[in-house]
């Protein structure tokens, strides 16, 4: 299991995720007050520096979206209408889960405590058939052979249905690249810079120099549309 | 024990593993309501044995009974049996409201289940129902139970309550 | 039965062979006169069932019962036939893919294998391996191999091809 995550802090409420639902559900606690950027960060921040199984970030995205869900009906009063069945749907669901993730969570005190246990279960070493070996007759290994790509050629070929890219560099590593750049030359040809390398890198290269553009370390200049991008370092 | 119940003890002996109910008909030669009759009276003849039976909707297993389940602990030294959380949640949902379909176990959990369904089936903790033309449907295993140390789904704590599908 | 002869029951039953009085003594903590008078009572118990005791001079083994021994021998009579297509097919993939648990031949077969894989077994073509708690893997046996005329699964046609476990 994966450590807790870590609690609230803000200025209306501090503990438990899951508890803050519980008590915006029951309007003890005002969401239109909170800023839910200053509630997810601390928990952003956490994935980032620990490695949290999919399931638990899963499980954290419903907790964001009901808090998400109650507060745009509180800050849209005419939401509210449409929205009330669905969210009465969405805290019976809540309701349900929690009844058997509770039970569940008995089994796991239970697990193999007392298991009851098959025959042979302390048996040194490996099974074998007490009868005596009757060897098929007429049966030839091209036979099994044959038998096993029939089976598998009936079983349906799985398509895909995201495609991976290979891993080019990171908006950090070309960020730093271009940086090491500026320091020897105070302007650089966008264009020639980034000449021959792959189409996500160049993606990337752009969104690096927006970046450095933000952060006011470089000033862009194009004087048409399409034509050269020149970096000025400042 | 009458013949029946001793041949279908022998049979599951034999097997050292879950036999499906329908091969036990077939194998004795029996209705389903002759082997109902059957499993009881073998049951209440391993009341107070060594060994027991587990039942399922579709399957019997001869196992070491919950009165020796304490002393033979002691010697199993395999201690690796830790579930994850979601993993148990999902046990839980199979348990109390199994058979169902992987799309009702979604459902009440809110994400997609069929990682953790193809990882448990694999440690043969629940299993399909239906392998033919419609979404199969899963329910647990006599391993599941064997581990809890309980010998069928009704002894599941709250299970009346909790396998009612009308919740309140 | 009284609790000394439910734990004999059960750790015979766990053994799956013969099992040393010794040893049986050690286990349970008992005297030389106390285990006898506990192995009777088993003996008495299993009267009327599918299952008895054999009792040594130095062993005690839990075997089926003579009860049954006309209705188990008929499944160990039509042994020399040809294998059905569903044997040949879970025998291949146990071959080539093997060790396998049951679960895994079931879901690329699709349909629940208990009981090809136990007339595989019977007939010596497969054995069990157990790793302690986990569902029981299945391999091919060597005496199977040398009947084929081959010394290692590796042998066997197209096997580097046909083993990946990646169907493409």
């Amino acid at each position: 299991m994966h450590p807790a995550f870590p609690d609230v802090k803000i200025d209306q409420f501090e503990g438990p995720y899951d508890v803050l639902v519980e008590l915006a559900k029951k309007q003890k606690v005002n969401l239109s007050e909170i800023s839910l950027q200053k509630l997810t960060e601390p928990f952003l921040i956490y994935i980032q520096e620990h490695n949290i199984p999919p399931e638990s970030v899963a499980s954290f995205i419903i907790v964001a979206s009901t808090l998400l869900l109650i507060k745009a009906r509180e800050m849209l009063p005419q939401l509210k209408q449409e929205e009330e069945e669905e969210i009465t749907d969405f805290t019976q669901r809540l309701q349900l889960y929690e009844r058997y993730r509770k039970a569940g969570e008995h089994f796991g005190l239970q697990w193999g405590k007392a298991p009851l246990l098959p025959a042979s279960f302390f048996a040194e070493g490996n099974k074998k058939a007490t009868q005596a070996f009757s060897f098929p007759a007429g049966l030839l290994p091209e036979a099994l052979a044959d038998a096993l790509k029939q089976k598998t050629a009936s079983i349906p070929v799985i398509q895909p249905k995201a495609h991976l890219t290979q891993r080019g560099k990171s908006l950090t590593e070309i960020l730093s690249l271009f940086q090491t750049r500026l320091t020897t030359s105070s302007i650089l040809n966008f264009q020639e810079s980034i000449h021959g390398i792959s189409r996500q890198e160049q993606a990337v290269s752009f969104l690096a120099i927006l970046e450095m553009a933000r952060n006011q370390e470089v000033q862009l200049e194009q004087l048409e549309a399409f034509g050269t991008l020149v970096v000025h370092k400042i | 024990m009458n013949q029946i119940s001793q041949r279908i003890e022998a049979l599951l002996f034999t097997a050292g593993e879950a036999v499906p109910k329908t091969e036990l008909q077939e194998l004795t030669k029996t209705s389903e309501g002759e082997l109902t009759a059957a499993l009881q009276e073998l049951e209440q003849h391993t009341q107070e044995s060594g060994l027991t039976i587990i039942i399922t909707a579709t399957h019997v297993q001869l196992v070491t009974s919950p009165n020796v389940a304490g002393f033979l602990a002691q010697f199993n030294k395999d201690t690796n049996h830790e579930l994850s959380k979601a993993a148990l949640e999902t046990l839980s949902l199979i348990a109390y409201r199994g058979p169902l379909v992987r799309f009702e176990i979604d459902a009440i959990r809110g994400v997609d289940s069929t990682r953790i369904i193809r990882q448990l089936f694999l440690r043969g903790l629940v299993r399909q129902l239906r392998m033919s033309s419609k979404a199969p449907q899963y329910d647990v295993t006599e391993e599941f139970l064997s581990h809890l140390g309980i010998t069928t789904k009704h002894e599941l704590p709250n299970f009346t309550e909790l396998a009612a599908h009308n919740l309140s």
